[in-house]
C-alpha cells in the first residue's frame, strides 16, 4: 500500500535526521520532524500528482513530500545545505520547495502560504489551465488562530477554489496546548462560518485518513470548493529535534491520541495482508539504505561559496544596486 | 486635451491588460465601482474576469498575487490607501520580496500605493511607505511625479519580472496634468533633472517635486539657479545622476514628505557624502515632515509636510552658507 | 423609549453633517454616517454604561455613542477639528474616541479594535476591577475579513472575555457586495467555530434590536464570554457622503432590507403608545435645536493653531528629538 | 558568578514583575515552557496569572497589550522571532505608535524581538527590524549591546510611558557574559563610549559592537586607536554623544547589520553631516549586511554580515584616507 511505502520512507529519513542532529555538526541549522502525523500526511500527499496538483506543506510534511513527488534528494540537501539543493544554501530545512512544480517553499510566518496556493489556483483558472487540478495547504491546529489563515480561507472560499486546508491537530503549537490556542470544540466547525465543507479524521489511523482525502480531494476536485479537514494526533518528538517536549505529560502521551500511526499502519497493512511481515522489512531496509545514500550524496556536495554567490535580490539584474555601503 | 495623473494611471492599466493577458488587477472596489479613486474605473467592463473585487483581507490579497505570479500571470494590487498595506506587509516583505531569491522563481507583482498626504486625510489616509519597502532586499520602489510617469513606470513595472511598489501620490491625482503620456524615455532606475541650474541641488521625489520646483523658481527671482533631481524611483536609487549634480551644485537639499527618521532622504544624503564628499561645498540638508503622525486638521498638516516656503527657506539658508 | 430618542438625535445629528459635507467648506475631511442602523446601534449603546463599560465603535455608530455618553460636542468638534474637541484636530470624524472614559478612538485600519477592546477588559479582569463591565466593539460585515478580526474574537474567546461583537452586515464594504466578501450563508454560525455565542437580529426592527442586545449583554455580563451578533440592514446613504451608492440595485433597496430603521421604529412606538406624534414631534424639534446649537459651538472654536502645537509624538517629551531635519 | 544577555533580560523582567503589579507578560510559550529562548523561565510560577500563554495571532498579542496599557497595565509583549513582528506591524506603527499623540493617553507596553543573525537561522528567523520601527513617529527603538544595558534598559522599558521596541540580539544571548548587572547608569537616549580612540570613530549598536571593539582592538596593534560609540537607542539618537566623538576622530563608519537601504547607518551619516560636516577630515563610510535576504547556509551567513574582518577593512581604508 502506496502510503505506508510512503510512511516509512518518511519516518527513516527522519530517524535518520534526528540521528545527524543530535551527532551534531553536520546539519545546518535546526530540525522539525512530522513524526506520528505521517499517516495523515501520507495520505494527504498520495492524491495529489507532481507537477499537476499543489501542495503548500507545512513543517511536518515529509510525507506529503515524498508521496506529492519531492525529488529524493531535497531533503537532505537542503539540510546539508548543499548548492545543488533547491533552495542552494540560502534557505533551509523545512523551507525547501519548487514552485514551478506545484511545491511552493513556505516562509516561517505560519498561515501565510494559504493564499499564496490559493493565488496559484486562481491563476491556473484565470488562465483556463486549471484543469482538475487542486491544491493542498497544511498547517497545525495553532495555525489556525493567525489572520493570514482566516484571509486565505475566506478567499478561497469567496474564489470558490479547490483548495484543500489540511490541518492537523497534533494538542501542541510549540509547548502551547489547546485550551490557550482556540476555545471551541471542534476546529472543524469553522469550515460552516466559511460556506465550505469540514470534517474531522483520527490521524494516528491509516486507512481512515486515506479514505478521507480520498474523499476530501474528489470533491475539491469536481468543483466542490475548498475543504477544510482536521486530522487528530499528537506530535511524537519535540517542536523541533532541540526541544525535548517535557511539557507533554504522560497521560497524554498514554492516552488514543498519543497512539504511533507508524505502528496503528503497520498492524493495519499486516491484518489486511497487502503486505507481510517480510515485505515490510525488506521495505524498510530498502528506506534505510535509500536515506544513506542520499546522506553520502548530500554530505560530499559542496557548500556555497560566498565569493561566487551572485548575491542579488532582484531577478532584473541591472536594477540591483552594487555593494554601495563602505 | 489635457490627461491627469489619476487617468495616466488608468490608462496605463488599460493598457497593461490590453497587451498582455497575463495580467489581472485585484483589490478592494476596483470592479464595477471603478475604485475608490476611479483608477479602475471601465475596466472591469473592457477586460470581463479580470479586474476583481476583493475582500478586506490585505494580507491574502497580496498572499494571493504571489501565488498568481508564480504561475506566470503578472498581478497588479491595488491597495485602497498605502496605509492598509501595513497590513499587508508581511506578505509583501517576507513573501514577494524573498521569492526570486530563495527559489529562482521571479515574481511580477505589482503593488499600487495611493500614498501621501492630502487635507484632511488624517493619520491613516496619507502615509508615504517608500522608505518602509525600500529597505527590505527584493522590492523595486517607484514614486512618479509626473503624469508621463505615472503613465510610463506603470507600465514598465508591471512588465517587471520583480515586486515593484508603486507609490502613486494622491495629492497628484486631479492637481497634475499633461497634454499626452509623452514617450517612453528613462526607464525604471534612472532619476531626471526636473529643473536645471547650477547653485544648489535638490534630490527629491513625487508630490514633493512640484514643491521644490515651485521653490526654485521662488529663488529664481533673488538670481538664484536651483537644480531639482526627481528621483522616480527610490529603489534602486540612480547615484550617478545626484552626484553629477552635486559636482555641479556644490549644495545638497535633500526632501521627502515622509517622516524623518530614516528614509529616502537619510539613503539621499548618506550615498551622497560617502561617494561625494569633496563634491560639497556646504553641508548637505535634510527636510521631512514633522516626527509626529499626519494630522487631520488642514492647518496642522500643512505645517506637517514640507511646502513651498519650508523648502524656499532652507533653500535659502542653504545658498547662504 | 430611549432607544428611540438616541435613533432620532444621531439621526438629526448626522442629517446635519451629510448637509454640511454638501454645502462645503466648513467640516475638515470626510463625513461617514449610520443611517439605516440607528436601531441596532442605539439598541447597544443603551445597554452600555459611560465610564464602567466599554463601547470601539465603527464608522457607523453615531447611535451608539450618544446612548453610551459621549460627550455631546464630540461629534461637532472633531468634524470641524476644534481644538477643544477630544482629538483637538489631530484625528478627526468618526476616529475620535475618550479612551479613558471607556470609548477608544479607532483607527482606520479595519479589525484592530477587536484586540484592543479585548485588552482593556483583559486588564481590568488582571486588575481585579472588571466587576460586571462589558465591552462591545462593532464592524461592518466586511471587516470580519481581515485576519484582525479573526485573532481578536479568538484570543476573547481563549480568554473568555465579556466581549459583545457587533457585526453589522448592511449588505455591502464601500461597494462590495457579500457574494465577494464572504461564501458562507449566515455569519453568525461563525461563533460556533470559536467556541463562543452567536446570533442574528433583523436590524431594520428596534424591538427586535433592543430584545437581542438585552440578551447578548446580559450573557456577557454574567460571564458567558464573547458574544457574536449579526445585525441585518441596508446602508441607506453612502460609504462616504461622497459616495452616491449608485451600485445599490434599486430592488435591494425596495427589498425588506431595505426598509428605514427609523420609520418602523417610529411606528413600533406609537403602536405601543409609549409616545404620541406630539411628543416625537417634540423630541424631534428639541434634537434639531441641540444640534444648531452644537454646530453654532464648534464653528466658532479655535482650530489648532500649528505653532502652539508641541509636535511631539511622545509622552516622554525629553525622549522626543527635536526638529533635526534642516 | 557570571550573567548572561539572557539572564539579564529574565532578571529584568522578574525584577519588573515584582516591582510593579501592572507589568505583565504576554507571549508564545513563554509560560510554563518559558520562551523559545527561555527569557521567561520560571516567572509564570513565580508571578501567576502574570505571565500568559498567546495564541499565535502576533495582531492580536499587540492589540491586547495596547489596550490593556489604556487601562494602566503595563504589558511585556514577546515576539517569538523579531521577524514575526510582521504579522503585528499595523498594531505597532498605527495603534501603539499614535495613541498618545491622537488621544493624550500614554501606551507603556515594551515589545520585545529577539533580533539578529545566528548561524544557520535563515530569512525569517535573523532580521533585525530596528529601521523599520524607528521611522515611525511615537517609538522608542533600543538595541542593547551588553549585559548590564539588556538588563537595565529592559527595566528602563517597562518603566517608560511610551511604546519601546525592546530589540535584544539572538546572537549575545549565551556569548556575552558579566560579573553583574552593575548599576543604572545611562538613562535611554544616551550612547555610550565602548572603546574610547582618537582615531575613527565607529558608530554602531547591539551585537555589531562587539565586532567594531574587535576591530579596533585589531587596529591598535598598527598603532590605531578607534573609538566605538555604542548608540544603544536608535531612537531618540545621541547626535551629540556621536558628535563629540567626530569631532574628536575626525573619522566617521556606521555600522549595522540589518538591510543597506536606510536604516541606522544612514541616519547616522546623515545626521553627522547635515550637524557637523566640518568636523569630518575623510568622507564617512557605511558598513551593514549586502542587500539580499539573510541566508541561511552559514558560509554564506558570514559573508553577508559585518565581521570583524570587514569592520577591519572598512577602518583601514576609513584611516588610510
Ligand atoms: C506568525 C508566526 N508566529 C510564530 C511563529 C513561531 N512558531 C513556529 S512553529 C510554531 C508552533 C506551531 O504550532 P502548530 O501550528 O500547532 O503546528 P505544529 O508545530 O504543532 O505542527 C510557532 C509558534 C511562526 N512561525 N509564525
Ligand atoms: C484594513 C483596511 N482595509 C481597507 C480599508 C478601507 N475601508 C474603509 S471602510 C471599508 C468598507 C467597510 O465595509 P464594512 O466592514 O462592511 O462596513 P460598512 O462600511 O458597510 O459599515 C473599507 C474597505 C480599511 N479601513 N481598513
Ligand atoms: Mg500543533
Ligand atoms: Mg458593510
Amino acid at each position: 500500500m502506496e502510503a505506508f511505502r510512503v510512511m516509512v520512507r518518511a519516518r527513516t529519513l527522519e530517524d535518520k535526521l534526528a540521528n545527524l542532529y543530535k551527532a551534531g555538526g553536520r546539519l545546518v541549522g535546526g530540525v522539525y520532524l512530522g513524526k506520528g502525523q505521517e499517516a495523515y500526511s501520507a495520505a494527504l500527499g498520495i492524491q495529489l500528482r507532481w507537477q499537476h496538483d499543489i501542495l503548500g506543506p507545512f513543517i511536518r510534511d515529509q510525507a506529503a513530500r515524498i508521496a506529492f513527488g519531492e525529488p529524493p534528494l531535497d531533503p537532505m540537501r537542503t539540510y546539508f545545505g548543499s548548492v545543488r539543493g533547491p533552495m542552494r544554501g540560502r534557505d533551509g530545512n523545512v523551507h525547501r520547495g519548487r514552485p514551478k512544480d506545484g511545491l511552493p517553499a513556505m516562509i516561517s510566518h505560519i498561515g501565510s502560504m494559504v493564499s499564496l496556493v490559493s493565488g496559484m489556483l486562481f491563476a491556473r483558472r484565470m488562465q483556463g489551465r486549471l484543469g482538475d487540478a487542486v491544491g493542498a495547504v497544511t498547517l497545525g491546529e495553532g495555525g489556525t488562530s493567525t489572520g493570514a489563515f482566516h484571509e486565505g480561507v475566506n478567499l478561497a472560499a469567496v474564489e470558490k477554489l479547490p483548495l484543500i486546508i489540511a490541518v492537523t491537530n497534533n494538542q501542541y503549537s510549540y509547548s502551547t496546548s489547546n485550551d490557550r490556542q482556540f476555545a471551541c470544540s471542534d476546529l472543524a466547525e469553522r469550515a460552516k462560518g466559511y460556506g465550505i465543507q469540514g470534517r474531522n479524521v483520527d490521524g494516528t489511523d491509516l486507512i481512515q485518513c486515506v479514505q478521507a482525502f480520498d474523499e476530501v480531494v474528489r470533491a475539491a476536485r469536481s468543483g466542490s470548493g475548498p475543504q477544510l479537514i482536521i486530522g487528530h494526533t499528537l506530535r511524537l518528538t519535540g517542536h523541533g529535534e532541540h526541544d525535548d517536549s517535557s511539557y507533554i505529560p504522560e497521560s497524554v502521551k498514554k492516552s488514543p491520541i498519543g497512539r504511533d500511526c507508524m505502528l496503528i499502519a503497520e498492524q493495519q497493512i499486516l491484518e489486511h495482508a497487502w503486505m507481510n511481515d517480510k515485505e515490510i522489512a525488506e521495505w524498510k531496509n530498502t528506506c534505510r539504505a535509500d536515506v544513506e545514500r542520499m546522506v553520502a550524496t548530500a554530505m560530499k556536495e559542496p557548500a556555497p561559496d560566498p565569493f561566487k554567490e551572485p548575491w542579488r535580490a532582484l531577478s532584473t539584474s541591472e536594477l540591483c544596486e552594487g555593494q554601495w555601503t563602505v | 486635451m489635457s490627461l491627469t495623473y489619476l487617468e495616466a494611471i488608468r490608462e496605463a492599466q488599460y493598457e497593461a491588460l490590453r497587451r498582455n493577458p497575463d495580467v489581472f488587477i485585484y483589490g478592494q472596489d476596483i470592479g464595477q465601482f471603478g475604485g475608490a479613486f476611479k483608477a479602475t474605473k471601465g475596466l472591469m467592463n473592457e477586460f470581463p474576469g479580470r479586474v476583481l473585487d476583493a475582500p478586506i483581507s490585505e494580507d491574502a490579497m497580496v498572499g494571493l498575487a504571489i501565488g498568481a505570479a508564480i504561475e506566470g500571470s503578472r498581478p497588479i494590487v491595488e491597495m485602497q490607501f498605502a496605509d492598509f498595506s501595513s497590513v499587508g506587509f508581511n506578505q509583501i516583505v517576507n513573501q514577494a520580496a524573498t521569492l526570486y531569491w530563495r527559489t529562482d522563481v521571479p515574481c511580477p507583482i505589482t503593488i499600487r500605493l495611493p500614498s501621501g498626504g492630502t487635507a484632511g486625510s488624517g493619520p491613516f489616509h496619507s502615509q508615504s511607505m517608500e522608505s518602509i519597502y525600500a529597505h527590505y532586499p527584493g522590492l523595486v520602489i517607484v514614486c512618479p511625479a509626473t503624469v508621463e510617469d505615472a503613465y510610463w513606470m506603470l507600465l514598465d513595472s508591471v512588465e517587471l519580472d520583480d515586486p515593484v511598489i508603486f507609490c502613486e501620490h494622491k495629492f497628484l491625482y486631479y492637481h497634475l496634468k499633461a497634454d499626452s503620456f509623452g514617450e517612453r524615455d528613462l526607464p525604471i532606475g534612472r532619476a531626471r533633472i526636473a529643473r536645471p541650474g547650477r547653485d544648489a541641488t535638490v534630490v527629491t521625489y513625487s508630490a514633493m517635486v512640484h514643491e521644490a520646483v515651485r521653490a526654485a523658481d521662488e529663488l529664481q527671482q533673488d538670481g538664484y539657479q536651483v537644480e531639482v533631481v526627481d528621483l522616480r524611483s527610490v529603489k534602486p536609487m540612480d547615484v550617478d545622476t545626484i552626484l553629477a549634480s552635486v559636482a555641479r551644485t556644490g549644495r545638497l537639499l535633500a526632501l521627502g514628505e515622509s517622516f524623518p527618521w530614516g528614509g529616502v532622504t537619510a539613503e539621499v544624503v548618506a550615498r551622497v557624502v560617502t561617494d561625494g564628499f569633496h563634491l560639497l561645498d556646504a553641508p548637505p540638508m535634510r527636510l521631512n515632515s514633522k516626527d509626529t503622525p499626519i494630522p487631520y486638521h488642514t492647518q496642522l498638516w500643512k505645517a506637517h509636510r514640507p511646502t513651498v516656503a519650508t523648502v524656499t527657506d532652507a533653500l535659502r539658508r542653504l545658498l547662504r552658507y
